[in-house]
């Protein structure tokens, strides 16, 4: 914003003419003022205020859509889901492990071509030798005693690091391999630390 | 389709699963490391270092300087010219002269500007500082603040003005978008809830609002500095892995406002020590 | 040299003036020590060594030396510690984090209507056994306490 | 030059508690800044406390005190307007005293 000594009575005026009032008009409101009052910094782009479709949906209905549409959303993004071309899904959950304790990566102050770090902790128990853990999310101690190391477990587990929207449409957890944060390997490390019987999540 | 019966067949991992591992033994073990870090904050007790801060501050406040060689001892942060205790508690608030509602950094700045004669551009240099080098404005919002504790927390929140900023601070605040489709309500929507031990406050409810707003701004042990409101929104946004709001810009002083008015009642307990 | 380190030391001019004696050479600076700073014990990278250098190579438990420290920090870098020393006669209190670089922190003497009680702030790298050091009588004393540090906030 | 400290001193019985807060780095010399170079050390080495002009206190300290460092002292047979006086010196060679009464 410039000329911050000048009242913007021009813009303020438009602001008023445009003050919303129903939920639809304050949504759009509110995401044109991020536009205005946003910029880029380091890898951050405008671009990432833009919503894809499954967003905009999600952000009009509180995140609550309607029963059919959040079927559609759901088997649109299992669609594209990439599972790996070599037909195995679990790697090393010692990285696995390492990679869930890392919150790095994405943010305006982290570089380019650096590898993200995998978030995990921030929201979910994972091993229970770990005391610092989230609890956005459930906890996942014992998660591989439960669900077991079938192919069918393994594809389950690494679709659902890959895109948590495929199980539920407006889930709070990242789409970790849809938007590229994650990579193949990582994820199978992932679920690695997931299901392994080794790992300290089923010890 | 293979894909939906898989879909169908899996518990959401953000659904029921984790309370089906809530075992009674795991409980306690949690309530054992909150009560341990509720001790570890119980010790550090009342010293913080904020009061190096504010000391600063009011040195630089009542310090002639800019172009105009006065000091800022003259601004009017909403209670009248010259008056700095109390002053915080009561922003947000529209400003006739400026035509805008301001938080309290905005208006140090507004003051800095039409007061002292120093130009936006320099105003702008350098917002936010470091633990080896605080900023100028640091300082000073450390001393206003600093000047409201004790006092209620009572934004005016009736111009239209102000009303339309709490309104546009509400509706940015459950906006999802960026790379991991974060809102400031996907870690502040909820209660009870944390990232990794850190309780997040439920910032669409008046009571976590009171709790949350009474501390800020805060020292961070983990930065070694002051943090401004103005920081602690942008840096909410760079978590949330968007591009950088501007500084002072309407959006980021329309969250302001939507927490102060939020926090209503709550009394300002001053500068906090945080993790 | 002893005696110029000693001059420059005292006064505020301090800084520029070592700074210009820095320029001219005169000073070294790995020379640029407080007086009275046992830089043997605070540049010791372990515990026996760090204790030798204090004189306390052996040293007691006594329940009379009391650490109080949190269980859990939420953050390493400020982690709040208070020594107190009821054994009689007690002239100093050194306190050692056993798992950083330099586990020496520090050391206080107490003389003219001193209690022997000091709080502190002090960094632990990791979760680390804290241990306090009282010299009493011409004995040294110990007692210890474990403290462990938490990852905090988002990591990023 | 360093900031002023902000020192409390309070008198409770006839014991001194005296807190005192210290704008310092407290460089370890062990961290590295964002380039990879080792940011130098730069710590408190000496603290003293002085009550009425008396030695009362003689600290020694390291890199690994916090930065901001928070002293406790407890000092006997004072009382209210005592003369509390501390003085810190660093590697660098800078040192600085402040005064405080006892309240």
């Amino acid at each position: 914003m410039k000329n911050y000594l000048i009242p913007l009575a021009v813009l303020l005026v438009a602001g008023c003419a445009s003050q919303p009032t129903g939920p639809e008009g304050k949504l759009r409101f509110a995401i044109d003022s991020m536009k205005r009052d946003f910029q880029a910094k380091g890898i951050a782009g405008m671009d990432r205020l833009e919503a894809d479709k499954l967003l905009q949906t999600c952000n009009q209905t509180g995140n609550k859509p309607k029963p059919d549409v959040a079927e559609a959303i759901e088997a649109e993004q299992a669609v594209a889901i990439r599972l790996p071309a070599d037909g195995t899904h679990m790697g090393d959950w010692k990285e696995g492990e390492k990679l869930a304790q890392s919150g790095r990566g994405m943010t305006w102050s982290d570089k380019a071509g650096q590898p993200n770090g995998g978030n995990c902790y921030n929201c979910h128990r994972i091993s229970k030798n770990e005391i610092s853990f989230g609890t956005i999310g459930p906890s996942l101690v014992g998660y591989g005693k439960l669900k077991g190391t079938s192919l069918e477990a393994q594809k389950n587990a690494y679709s659902q690091i890959y895109n948590s929207k495929a199980f539920s449409a407006c889930s709070a957890m990242p789409r970790f391999g849809h938007v590229g944060a994650l990579n193949e390997k990582q994820i199978k490390d992932l679920v690695a630390l997931l299901l392994d019987p080794e790992s300290p999540v089923n010890k | 389709m293979k894909k939906r019966i898989m879909a169908a067949a899996l518990v959401s991992l953000c659904g029921v699963l984790g309370l089906s591992f809530a075992t009674p033994s795991l409980a306690q073990k949690k309530d054992e490391t909150i009560a341990g870090i509720e001790k570890y904050r119980e010790m550090l007790g009342d010293d913080n270092p904020a009061e190096l801060y504010e000391m600063r501050g009011e040195a630089a406040w009542k310090k002639p300087a800019g172009p105009n060689n006065v000091s800022l001892e003259k601004c009017d942060l909403g209670l009248g010219a010259g008056i700095v205790k109390g002053a915080y508690a009561q922003t947000p608030r529209y400003f006739e002269d400026a035509g805008r509602v301001m938080d309290i950094e905005s208006r140090i700045a507004w003051c800095m500007m039409t007061v002292q004669g120093i130009s936006e551009a320099d105003m702008r240099k350098r917002p936010f500082g470091s633990a080896d080098k605080p900023s100028l404005m640091e300082d000073l919002v450390t001393y206003v603040v600093t000047a409201s504790k004790g006092f209620k927390i009572a934004p005016p929140n009736t111009h239209p003005q102000e009303k339309a900023a709490f309104e546009l601070g509400q509706s940015i605040f459950h906006v999802r978008a960026g790379p991991y489709d974060f809102s400031c309500a996907t870690c502040h929507g909820q209660d009870g809830k944390r990232i990794r031990l850190q309780e997040l406050p439920n910032l669409t409810k008046a009571a976590d609002n009171q709790r949350a707003y009474i501390g800020w701004p805060a020292y961070r042990v983990s930065t070694s500095q002051v943090h401004s409101m103005q920081w602690r929104i942008n840096d909410c946004f760079r978590q949330q892995r968007l591009p950088e709001p501007k500084y002072m810009s309407e959006s980021v002083n329309a969250l302001i406002t939507y927490m102060a008015v939020m926090a209503t009642g709550a009394e300002y307990k001053g500068p906090a020590l945080k993790r | 040299m002893d005696m110029i380190r000693r001059t420059v030391l005292k006064g505020a001019g301090a800084t520029g003036m070592l700074a210009g004696l820095l320029a001219a050479g005169v000073l070294k600076p790995t020379l640029a020590y407080a007086e009275d700073w046992n830089k043997a014990a605070f540049e010791a990278k372990d515990i026996n060594e760090a204790l030798k250098s204090l004189g306390a190579a052996s040293a007691a438990d006594h329940k009379d030396l009391v650490i109080k420290a949190p269980e859990i920090a939420e953050n390493g870098s400020v982690v709040p510690v208070d020594v107190s020393s009821n054994i009689p006669n007690t002239t100093s209190i050194a306190i050692l984090i056993l798992k950083n670089p330099f586990p020496l922190s520090s050391q206080f003497e107490f003389s003219n209507g001193a209690m022997t009680d000091v709080s502190i702030r002090v960094k632990v790298a990791d979760t680390s056994v804290i241990r306090a050091i009282a010299k009493a009588d011409g004995k040294f004393y110990s007692t210890q306490k474990e403290v462990k540090v938490t990852v905090g906030g988002c990591g990023g | 030059m360093a900031d002023p400290m902000k020192i409390r001193a309070q008198i409770k019985g006839d014991v001194a508690e005296i807190r005192v807060l210290m704008s310092h780095p407290m460089e370890t010399g062990q961290r590295k800044d964002s380039d990879g170079k080792i940011i130098p050390a730069h710590y408190i080495q000496t603290v003293t406390v002085a009550l009425n002009g008396k030695n009362v206190v003689s600290g020694q300290t390291g890199g690994s005190v916090s930065r901001n460092p928070v002293f406790g002292f407890k000092v006997k047979g004072a009382k209210a307007g005592d003369k509390v006086a501390v003085t810190w010196k660093d590697n660098k060679g800078d040192s600085r005293t402040d005064e405080a009464s006892i309240a």
